[in-house]
């Protein structure tokens, strides 16, 4: 006997499985002819019709970093409510408290963030 | 069903390839990665052992709750460590950040 | 009689593992981290801890994984690491790695622990939000853990702000 | 008594025609799906097209253009499939491909009706949720293979976007476990049938969760990066984005990703505020879901036509302050509608 949930999750497996093959073997189906010998002007980069100049990986977005550390920490937060809501009814308010002062005192660094993250030359 | 131990060996192979990449790694993002390893095998473990009696106990679930959210944080930190090290000297090999060495 | 599914999990954990730290990448390394990471949350789904599977999930691989991709990009390409120097680092390595999987290889030879029995009803998912934060007889619930866990938090997330915003000259 | 082997023909029939099997290879399964995908294309332009008081595509079949979009497939698949160089040959090739595979996961979760349906986790909402969390690392890495610069742009916009949306995404789902007290899908659906009691009548989640509803519904269309969220693949300012440098068919990979995603959302919003396959008469629970995500993924598309771009600034400012606040004031209301306002 095996637990409840365990079987439904090899399905899910398998049907993710399944996704995948069924979609590469479309991909190799489909795969158009390609050029043996492409020449270089076709292997350029698009770049909006412009010729590329410098390289590729520049332009890097920092400003907004403190929102993902955010990410991060409001992650840890939402899993550790879903926790609590899946049991509301029985845990009530004596198990509420201690979940609504760990969601209050992670306000703080919201705060913090948001200031940092609308001041350009911070960063 | 599978053996404990199976789960067991696989935390152990995750913690050596941890230590070894601690030890013989000079980038300091392949040791943070490094590091990520050994605390999965550690919560590995815990699961692991916390199946060892039925019904399991459910505290060893909740201790690794609690030690993924600080390897989450402890991540935040030493990638900000690392972004700073990057900033001040272009390199982020650990053993050319010997600025303070006197 | 081994479980073919904890044999494909265990593989992609362990291989994913030894790229992330040999891959040339860094790019490579990180993503197979969270292979890593995916193949530990389905070793969790094994031993009947779903939601800490989801856990798992949600946190290290959407987030941490994320996190390092972009300190990764933002770092750039690292200029090829010089192969190790020390013998003796090596040499101290190679005697801890086999000892290590010297012992787990006699873990799995000798019988020590039985197999794990299917659970039922005993994992409950309610049980650990009950757990969590009322306790179970004589356990006190972890709502001090977890009020201690927020301020970790606060801390290190202000750290880690302060360090990587750069100070304007005055 | 020597077992006789099985006849291989008859039992590939017997697999073939096994429910699982059914659904796994038709519906809720693969076929359905990029078939879906194909019409939701076609459906997406004619009503923009409307709304733009333009006709939209009208050729290919007499039925307005209905298979405009599978006319496009047979053209694009057969491009030549040029990949840029100094691209990252192997991020560049699986990030799209990927993300078809996530998106038809989704599907996999949803109950169009008490039989149909591929997977009843328990974990249902957490993983479906868990599996969003994932798609900014592909976007990412799909800028990132393409060693260009608008195309890394568009990633790095998208990793912001799609992990500052993501928070109130699952705090106003929170509003809907706390009412069902579960996180199967299924159960879900369930106690919206005995749920929620005003004036004598059981109401689905959306009349207690509206808030929640709302939340929802403006941060999904953000996770798909739609108008008025799609920063990552403007057209006018980054010429679409992550996807600039993709050829043929991956970026027909890329855009049905997109829509597979809109359809999912769609049934899930359907399903977990909407009452999923539940409704009033005699006809089969299959009519409603279908029925309702149709009606869903139809708001969605006239989103595109009525409104403009945010920049992205202003997008992550209401992200992080009003979205998670409104978010946060959704769960303390759904606790007091639950638990009664304490006396003081």
């Amino acid at each position: 006997m095996v637990a409840e949930g365990i079987p439904e999750l090899v399905y899910y497996l398998g049907f993710i499985l399944v996704n995948t093959i069924a979609i590469v073997i479309v991909l190799i189906l489909l795969v158009s002819p390609r050029d043996r010998k492409p020449t270089p002007e076709k292997r350029a980069p698009f770049e909006s019709g412009q010729i590329a100049v410098g390289r590729g990986r520049t332009r890097f977005i920092i400003q907004y970093y403190p929102y993902l550390l955010m990410f991060v920490v409001y992650d840890v937060v939402s899993m550790f409510l879903f926790a609590w809501a899946l049991n509301l009814r029985s845990v009530g308010a004596a198990g509420t408290v201690p979940i609504f002062i760990f969601v209050s005192v992670l306000l703080f660094p919201l705060g913090y963030a948001l200031k940092l993250a609308n001041k350009p030359e911070n960063w | 069903m599978e053996p404990l131990s199976s789960f067991f060996a696989v935390s152990i192979i995750l913690l050596a390839v941890g230590l070894f990449g601690m030890t013989t790694k000079r980038s300091a993002i392949r040791i943070l990665f490094s590091v990520e390893l050994v605390y999965n095998a550690a919560n590995l473990n815990i699961i692991a052992f916390s199946r060892l009696r039925n019904p399991p106990l459910i505290t060893g679930q909740i201790i690794v709750l609690f030690s993924i959210s600080l390897a989450a944080m402890e991540a935040a930190v030493g990638l900000a460590i690392i972004i700073l090290a990057f900033r001040l000297n272009s390199d982020i090999d650990l053993r050319k950040l010997n600025k303070l060495k006197g | 009689m081994t479980d073919p599914a904890f044999l494909v999990i265990a593989a992609a954990t362990v291989i994913g593992a030894i790229l992330a730290i040999e891959a040339r990448d860094l790019v490579y390394g990180a993503a197979a981290l969270g292979i890593t990471f995916l193949g530990v949350a389905g070793l969790f789904i094994l031993l009947d801890a779903t939601y800490v599977a989801a856990f798992q999930i949600a946190v290290y691989i959407g987030a941490v994984v994320v996190l390092i991709l972009f300190t990764v990009m933002l770092v750039g390409p690292v200029k090829g690491e010089a192969p190790i120097e020390h013998r003796r680092t090596s040499l101290m390595t190679a005697i801890l790695v086999s000892l290590m999987l010297g012992i787990g290889g006699s873990l799995v030879s000798s019988n020590a622990f039985p197999g794990v029995d299917a659970c039922g009803a005993s994992c409950d998912l309610q049980l650990l939000s009950q757990t969590l934060l009322l306790g179970s007889g004589s356990n006190g619930g972890y709502a001090i853990q977890l009020e201690l866990l927020s301020f970790v938090l606060v801390a290190a997330v202000i750290g880690a702000l302060t360090l990587a915003k750069t100070e304007r000259k005055a | 008594m020597v077992d006789l082997p099985p006849d291989p023909i008859s039992m590939t029939i017997q697999i073939m025609t096994s429910p699982l099997f059914l659904k796994i290879a038709i519906f809720p399964g693969l076929a359905s799906i990029g078939i879906i995908a194909a019409l939701l294309t076609w459906l997406d332009r004619k009503i923009t097209a409307r709304v733009q008081l333009r006709i939209g595509p009208q050729y290919v079949s007499p039925l307005g253009g209905i298979l405009q979009s599978f006319a496009d497939l047979i053209k694009l698949a057969f491009k030549e499939l040029i990949i840029p160089e100094k691209a990252d040959r192997f991020f560049f090739l699986l990030a799209p491909i990927f993300g078809m595979v996530l998106g038809a996961g989704l599907i996999g979760l949803i109950p169009f009706s008490p039989e149909t349906l591929i997977s009843n986790l328990e974990v249902g909402l957490p993983v479906f949720l868990a599996f969003v969390t994932l798609s900014p690392t592909l976007v990412l890495l799909a800028g990132w293979s393409a060693n260009s610069k608008y195309p890394f742009i568009g990633g790095l916009r998208s990793l912001f976007q799609q992990t500052g949306y993501e928070i109130p995404l699952w705090l106003s789902s929170i509003g809907v476990v706390m009412m069902a007290g579960s996180f199967n899908l299924s159960k879900i659906v369930q106690a919206q049938s005995t749920g929620y009691v005003l004036f004598g009548v059981h109401w689905w989640f959306i009349v207690p969760q509206i808030l929640g509803a709302i939340i929802f519904l403006v941060t999904s269309v953000a996770e798909q990066e739609r108008i008025p969220f799609d920063l990552p693949e403007a057209e006018p300012e980054i010429i679409m984005g992550w996807q600039a440098e993709y050829p043929g068919f991956l970026f027909l990979a890329a855009q049905g990703a997109g829509f597979i995603k809109l359809y999912a959302f769609s049934a899930l919003f359907t399903t977990i505020y909407l009452g999923g396959y539940l409704g009033p008469g005699p006809l089969p629970p299959l009519f409603w879901s279908i029925f309702k995500t149709t009606v869903m993924v139809v708001v969605v598309i006239l989103l595109r036509g009525a409104f403009g771009r945010v920049r992205l600034d202003q997008l992550l400012r209401y992200g992080w302050t009003l979205l998670l606040g409104l978010a946060i004031a959704n769960i303390a209301i759904t606790y007091f509608l639950i638990e009664g306002i304490p006396a003081i």
